[in-house]
C-alpha cells in the first residue's frame, strides 16, 4: 500500500470540489516535505510538544484484574492519559503545528462528540492559532461541556443547523469554510478519512502510538501480543494502533465498530442502527474519498446511530477499508448494551473510567476470550469524563449487569 | 455540433440551475418550465444528494426539500422525461449518486450516463469529481456523446488548469469566487482574471457563483464570458414562495422574471459588432 | 525538621480519640517500615503502579507564551496529566497499596471537590478494594460527575448532611467512621494534614512531584528554578512539590492560597471568606493535629470560602505551617476573581484549562512577576473540567478580564 | 478525698451527660438540675465544640443547637455558675477550645482551668486529647486541684494503658465500644473483657457509649464497673421534645425519669455485701 499516491486498493482518492484540489496539492506537498521528510525539523518539534504538553509517552498498563477475568495477560495502551482525555491530541497538534510551517494563519475543524474539536482548540491555543469549530446543533446540545471547554480555548465553536445536526454535517459544512478561505486556512480534519492526503497523515501523526506500544510490548512482556483490538469510528486511534504491527503478521489486528441497537439497515428510512461501516456498509465516495459507508440503494448517506457519539459516523478511513478487505485487519462490531456493560467493567475492576469508544473494543473480550491469544493489547482511547451523562441516561432503564445503582444519583438519600 | 454547444453559438448564454423536485415534484416542473420561457440557453437541473459539500445554504436547503419530497435518482429520470424544454438540459450532482447507480445489472458510471441520455441530459457538472477521478465518467460521456463540464476555481493554476483542459467539454464552469454556492450582492472582482487564465481554451466559459441581478450578468458578460450561471438567486424565489406559501403559478412567474432579467442583462452585456471585450468571437 | 517525632516546630501531634490511637500507632509502624524502609519492595510497587496505571512521570513543559507575556521561563509540571486529573492520585494510590500491605481489607475516605474522593476511589477500584467515601451534602449537589464518577468506580458516596456539608465535616465524619471501624479499616486522609504519621506520609507520597520536576528542571532548564509556586488548601501538592527544594536556600518557594472574596473574617458570624490559613489563621488543633486554623476567638472553627472548592478548608497541613512561620516558604494569596482571570488565561494562552485550585497560583505571577526572578517552577496541580460549571456561573455577571463571551453559552445561536 | 472520687466511694455512680445550651441556655439548666433530682452522682456537662470528631449523630446534633444559640466558653462559664446543683461537675469538651480559651490576658490550658476551677468545675474530659499530648493540661490540674479523665477504647493495650494510668485522675473512663457516642439497644460485650484489663488501677471505673436503659445500667455494674456513663439516651429525650415543641418541664420530667431508671438500674446491679463481681471493693 502506497500512501503517496493517495490509494489504499480501491479506496482513497480526492473527490473534493476543484476549489479545494489547490489546498489539497499543497497539503500533499507540505506533508511529504514535513512529516515524511521531516523538514525544517517539523517532526522533531511535533515529538517534544507531544511529550512535554501532550504528556507522552502514555504508559501500557498491564490490566492485573482483567487478565485475571480472563485467565490471560491483558495490556491496556492508556492514551485516556493525553492531554485532553484521547488520542486525538496527537493529530490535532501535529496538524496545528503543520499549519504553522505551512504559514496558515487560521484553523477550522468539525467536530461530533466534541473530542477533536476540544483537542484541536487546545491544540491551537497553545501554538496561538485562531481557531473556529463547526459542531452539530444536535452535538451541542448533547455535549455541553465540550463546547465550553473549546470557548474557554479561545475557540469559536459554530452550530450547524442542516440534517440532523450531526458530525456529517459539520464535517459537510467545515469543508464549505474551507473551499471559501483556503488560501490562509487550514482545515483540520479528525480522522483518517477525507481526500489523500489526510487518511495517510492522520495515520502518521497517530502511528506514535502504535511506535510507543510495540516497544512497551517488548518491553514489558517480552513480546509482541496475539492481538491487538481497538474501536473503529473514522478510524484514526485505530491506525494509529495498527500501523506498526502491520508487518508482524502474527499479530491479529482487530477493530471494533459500534454495532448500535441492530446490525439491521432500514434503507427505506435511510436510517442505520450502527455505525458498523466495516462490516455492513458499501463502497461508495463521502467527504472526499471511496470508502466503505452506510448508504442506501440510490447512494444517499444514511444517518448512522451508536451510544457513543465519537463512533456514530457513517463513513471510515479508506486505509483501513482496504486493510479489512485484504484480510489483514478483522472488522467486528460490539452493540450498545455491550458497550455499556464494557464501560461499567473496567470502571469497577481497573479504576479506569474510558470512553464509550473504548468499552466498544474492551467489550469485545468479554464475548470472544477465545479467539484472542493469550496476550491482548488493548487501546483505551479516551476517559469517559465526557460520556457521563450518556451513560446515566442510558444505563437508567437497561439491564447493564455489572452498572452501580444509579437510580439513587438522584436529589435525595445516599449513593450506596 | 452538440446542442450545449448550440446554445452557446449565439450570443451570451443564461444558464439557470435549480434543483429537481424542490419543494415537490410537479411545481419543480413548472419552475424549470418558466426558466425556459425566462430565456434560459441551458439549464443546470440539480439531483440531489445528501452531502453537498459544494452548496451554501440556499442550495442545500432545497436539496433538503427535494429530498423530502421523494426525490430519488430514479425519480430524477422520470422527472426529466416530464419535462416539457427544448434547451438543453445538463445534469448536477454528486459523484456517489453516479458510482452507486444501477440498471439493468450494472451500477456506476456508465449505467448512470446511458439513463441519463436515454432520458435526454446532455450534459454533466459534478463538483466534487476532480479531473484526476474523472476518467470512468469521462468515458461514459464519450461514449453516449455527452458533454463533461468542469469547474475552475480562482486558486486554479498551472498543471491543473492543463489537466483540465484536457478533460472538459460543453462549457468550462468558471467559478467566480471562493467558496460555495449562493447569491451575493456584491460581484467578485476576481472573474475577469479567471478569465484572462482560460482565454484560449476552446470550449465556453459560463461564469457562475454569487450572480443574482441583470446587472451583475451584463458585467460578467462584460467582462468576457460566454454565459452566466445563476443557482441561488433562482433558487431564493422557490424558498421564499415555500415560506409564503404561494401557490405555484405566482412562484413560476417570479422565476421567469427573474430569468428575463438576467438574460437581458447577459445581452446587455454583449460586445458591439465593432469589436469590444469578445474580439474573438466577432 | 524531624517526621519521625510527628512534630514540625510547635505544630503537628496526634489529637485524636483514644480509640484511634492503636491504629494510628500501627500506621505509623507501618509507614516507618514500608514507606521510609521500602519492606517488602512496597515503594517499588508504589512506584512502578504510578507509572504504569497513574501516567508518572508527568511533563515538566515550558510555557512558551506565558513565559512571553511575563518575558521569563515558565515551566509548568504537569500533575493535571494524571491518571483522574490532579495530583490527589500519588497519595491515594500510596495509601490504598499501604493498606493492602498493612492487611485492613476496607477503605474509607473524606472528600470535598471530589477529587480525592474519585482519586481514591481509582486506586481502590484498580487494587480490588472496597470503598466509601463521606462527602458533604452541599459539595455533592455542587460536584456531580464527581460523585458518578465515584459510584462508577464502585465506591459508596455517603452524604453528610451535618453543619455547612462541606470538607470540614466530612473529615469529621470519616473520622467518626474510622473510630468505629479501625481494626480493619484504614482511612485515607486527602492532604498532608490529620494527626501524624499522616502529613509526613501524604507528603512521601507527593514528595514524586518535587523528585521528578527538579530533575526535569536541570535537564530542561540547565539550572533550578528562582521561585517555585503552587497553590495550598490542605497542602499536599504543594510539600510534594517543594519537598526536594527546601534544601536548595537559594530557590524561592511560594505557598498561594484561596484568598477568597476578602481577607477580613467576621469573628462574629464564624465566617472567613477566604481560605488563606496560613495568612490569616492562627495556632489552634484542628482534625489531629496542631496547626494553623481558621477559627474565632474562643477556637471554634469558622467556615472557610473560596470560589475553588479543593482549596477550600479551614486548616493546613503542619508542616506547611512551620516552614511558613521559619520562613523558609512565602504564604501569599489571591482572591477569587483573580483566580478566575488566571484559569482564563492559561485556558487561552497555553490551551490547558487548568483546576481553579491551581488557577489561584498561575495568576500570582500576574501580579507580581518581578519578585520571581527568571525562572519560575509553577505546578499544575490538576485540570478544570471538574470546574466548568462553577467557572461558568462564577464569571458570569464579574467583570473578568479575559474570559470568553459565555452568556451566548445559552440555549440558542453561535458561541462567537 | 475530691468530690468526684466521694461521688464514687459508696455504690455505682450514675454519670450523665448533656451538653450545656441544648437547645436554649434556660431549658438547658433546668434539665441539668433534673438530672440531680434523678439520681446524678456526677454531670458530665458538655462545652459545644464545632468539630466534635468523637460523637455521634445524636450528640453532634445537641451541639450544633448549642451553639446556634449562642453558647461559647465564656458563657458556658457563666452557665455553670448559674446552675443549682450539688454534685461534681466534669467539663467534657475537644481540646481546642481549650488551648484558645483567653482570660485576663492569658491564654491556654492554665487560664481555663483557672477560670473552671474558679466556676465550679470538678474535671475534665477531652476525647481528642491523648496522654502524650495532656502535659500543660494535666498540669493545671494539678495546680487548680481538677481531675482530668481520659477514656480507654476497646483497642487501648500495652503501653498505652499504663501512660493513661500514669496521667489519669478522677475516673477513668471505659469506652464500651468501638466508634462514637450514641445510644444503642445491645451493649457490648466488649465491657467486662475492658474492665479486666484494668481492675489494678486505683482511680473508679466509669463505662460508657451506647447504655441507655436501665437494664443495661445494671449489667454494666454487674461486669464490675464503678459507674456508668450515659449521653445519647438523654440528649435523645432534649431533641424529641424539641422536635415536639413540648415544654421544657416536660422534657425536664422525662429526663429526671430516664436518670432514676438508669440510677435505680446500676444500683441493682451493685454486688450483695456477701461479696459477688465486685470483691475488691466490699
Ligand atoms: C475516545 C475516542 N475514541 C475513539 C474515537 C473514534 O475516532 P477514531 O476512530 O478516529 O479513532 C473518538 C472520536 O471522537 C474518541 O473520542
Ligand atoms: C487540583 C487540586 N489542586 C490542589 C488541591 C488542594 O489540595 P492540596 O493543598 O492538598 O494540594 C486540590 C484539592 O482537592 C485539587 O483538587
Amino acid at each position: 500500500m502506497s500512501s503517496h499516491t493517495g490509494k489504499f486498493g480501491e479506496y482513497g482518492g480526492q473527490y473534493v470540489p476543484e476549489a479545494l484540489m489547490p489546498a489539497i496539492e499543497e497539503l500533499e506537498d507540505a506533508y511529504e516535505r514535513y512529516v515524511l521528510d521531516n523538514e525544517d525539523g517539523f517532526m522533531n518539534e511535533f515529538r517534544q510538544r507531544l511529550a512535554d504538553f501532550g504528556g507522552r509517552p502514555t504508559p501500557l498498563q498491564y490490566a492485573d484484574r482483567l487478565s485475571e477475568r480472563y485467565d490471560t495477560d491483558v495490556y491496556l495502551k492508556r492514551e485516556d492519559l493525553l492531554h485532553g482525555g484521547a488520542h486525538k491530541l496527537n493529530n490535532a497538534l501535529g496538524q496545528v503545528l503543520l499549519a504553522k510551517y505551512m504559514g496558515k494563519d487560521r484553523i477550522i475543524a468539525e467536530t461530533g462528540a466534541g473530542q477533536h474539536g476540544t483537542a484541536t482548540a487546545m491544540a491551537c491555543a497553545h501554538l496561538g492559532m485562531p481557531c473556529e469549530v463547526y459542531m452539530g446543533r444536535r452535538d451541542i446540545n448533547r455535549q455541553r461541556p465540550n463546547v465550553f471547554r473549546m470557548r474557554l480555548n479561545g475557540a469559536e465553536v459554530t452550530p450547524v443547523t442542516v440534517g440532523r445536526g450531526t458530525l456529517k454535517e459539520a464535517i459537510s459544512e467545515t469543508m464549505r469554510d474551507w473551499a471559501e478561505n483556503v488560501e490562509h486556512t487550514h482545515y483540520v480534519i479528525g480522522s483518517v478519512v477525507g481526500p489523500h492526503p489526510f487518511p495517510a497523515m492522520v495515520r502518521d501523526f497517530q502511528r506514535v502510538i502504535s511506535e510507543e506500544a510495540r516497544e512497551q510490548m517488548r518491553d514489558r512482556a517480552g513480546c509482541l501480543p496475539d492481538s491487538v483490538l481497538t474501536c473503529a469510528g473514522g478510524g484514526s486511534n485505530t491506525m494509529g494502533l495498527f500501523a506498526e504491527f502491520i508487518d508482524d503478521e502474527e499479530v491479529d489486528l482487530y477493530a471494533v465498530e459500534a454495532g448500535g441497537s441492530s446490525l439491521a439497515v432500514d434503507a427505506e428510512e435511510g436510517v442505520a442502527p450502527n455505525s458498523a461501516t466495516l462490516s455492513t456498509g458499501t463502497d461508495g465516495v463521502l467527504h472526499g474519498s471511496r470508502t466503505r459507508v452506510l448508504q442506501d440503494y440510490d447512494g444517499q448517506i444514511m444517518e448512522s446511530h451508536s451510544v457513543s457519539a465519537g463512533l456514530d459516523y457513517a463513513g471510515v478511513g479508506p486505509e483501513l477499508a482496504d486493510l479489512v478487505d485484504r484480510g489483514r485487519v478483522t472488522a467486528v462490531n460490539v452493540d450498545d448494551d455491550n458497550a455499556l456493560e464494557g464501560f461499567h467493567r473496567l470502571s469497577q475492576l481497573e479504576g479506569i473510567i474510558p470512553a464509550l469508544e473504548s468499552a466498544h473494543a474492551l467489550s469485545y473480550i468479554e464475548n470472544n476470550r477465545d479467539e484472542l491469544g493469550d496476550v491482548i493489547l488493548l487501546n483505551i482511547s479516551g476517559r469517559g469524563d465526557k460520556d457521563l451523562e450518556t451513560v446515566l441516561e442510558e444505563t437508567h432503564g437497561r439491564d447493564i449487569e455489572n452498572a452501580p445503582d444509579i437510580e439513587t444519583f438522584g436529589a435525595t438519600g445516599g449513593f450506596q | 455540433m452538440s446542442s450545449i454547444a448550440e446554445a452557446f453559438a449565439d450570443g451570451p448564454a443564461f444558464v439557470p440551475y435549480l434543483a429537481a423536485g424542490d419543494p415537490d415534484y410537479e411545481s419543480s416542473l413548472t419552475y424549470v418550465e418558466a426558466l425556459e420561457r425566462g430565456g434560459a440557453d441551458v439549464i443546470e437541473l440539480g439531483l440531489p444528494f445528501s452531502e453537498p459539500i459544494a452548496e451554501g445554504p440556499t442550495i442545500q436547503s432545497a436539496i433538503v426539500r427535494a429530498l423530502e419530497a421523494g426525490m430519488t435518482p430514479t425519480r430524477y429520470f422520470e422527472f426529466v422525461a416530464d419535462l416539457d424544454v427544448d434547451v438543453p438540459l445538463v445534469c448536477m450532482t454528486y459523484y456517489n449518486l453516479i458510482a452507486q447507480f444501477g440498471d439493468d445489472g450494472e451500477r456506476g458510471p456508465e449505467a448512470f450516463v446511458r439513463r441519463a441520455a436515454e432520458t435526454g441530459i446532455d450534459g454533466f457538472v459534478v463538483p466534487d469529481l476532480p479531473a484526476e477521478e474523472a476518467g470512468p465518467l469521462r468515458e461514459a460521456c464519450d461514449e453516449y456523446g455527452c458533454e463533461l463540464v468542469f469547474i475552475i476555481a480562482p486558486t486554479t493554476r498551472g498543471e491543473r488548469l492543463e489537466r483540465i483542459m484536457s478533460q472538459v467539454s460543453g462549457y468550462v464552469y468558471v467559478q467566480a469566487r471562493l467558496g460555495t454556492t449562493g447569491a451575493r450582492t456584491a460581484l467578485s472582482d476576481r472573474t475577469a482574471e479567471s478569465l484572462e487564465r482560460i482565454t484560449d481554451w476552446d470550449v465556453p466559459k459560463a461564469v457562475g457563483f454569487g450572480i443574482s441581478t441583470g446587472d451583475h450578468a451584463q458585467r460578467v458578460i462584460e467582462a468576457g464570458a460566454d454565459g452566466v450561471i445563476v443557482g441561488s438567486a433562482l433558487v431564493d424565489i422557490v424558498a421564499q414562495g415555500v415560506e409564503r406559501g404561494d401557490p405555484a403559478v405566482t412562484v413560476a412567474d417570479r422565476l421567469e422574471g427573474k430569468a428575463r432579467e438576467l438574460t437581458e442583462g447577459a445581452l446587455r452585456g454583449m460586445p458591439a459588432a465593432d469589436g469590444g471585450p469578445h474580439p474573438e468571437r466577432t
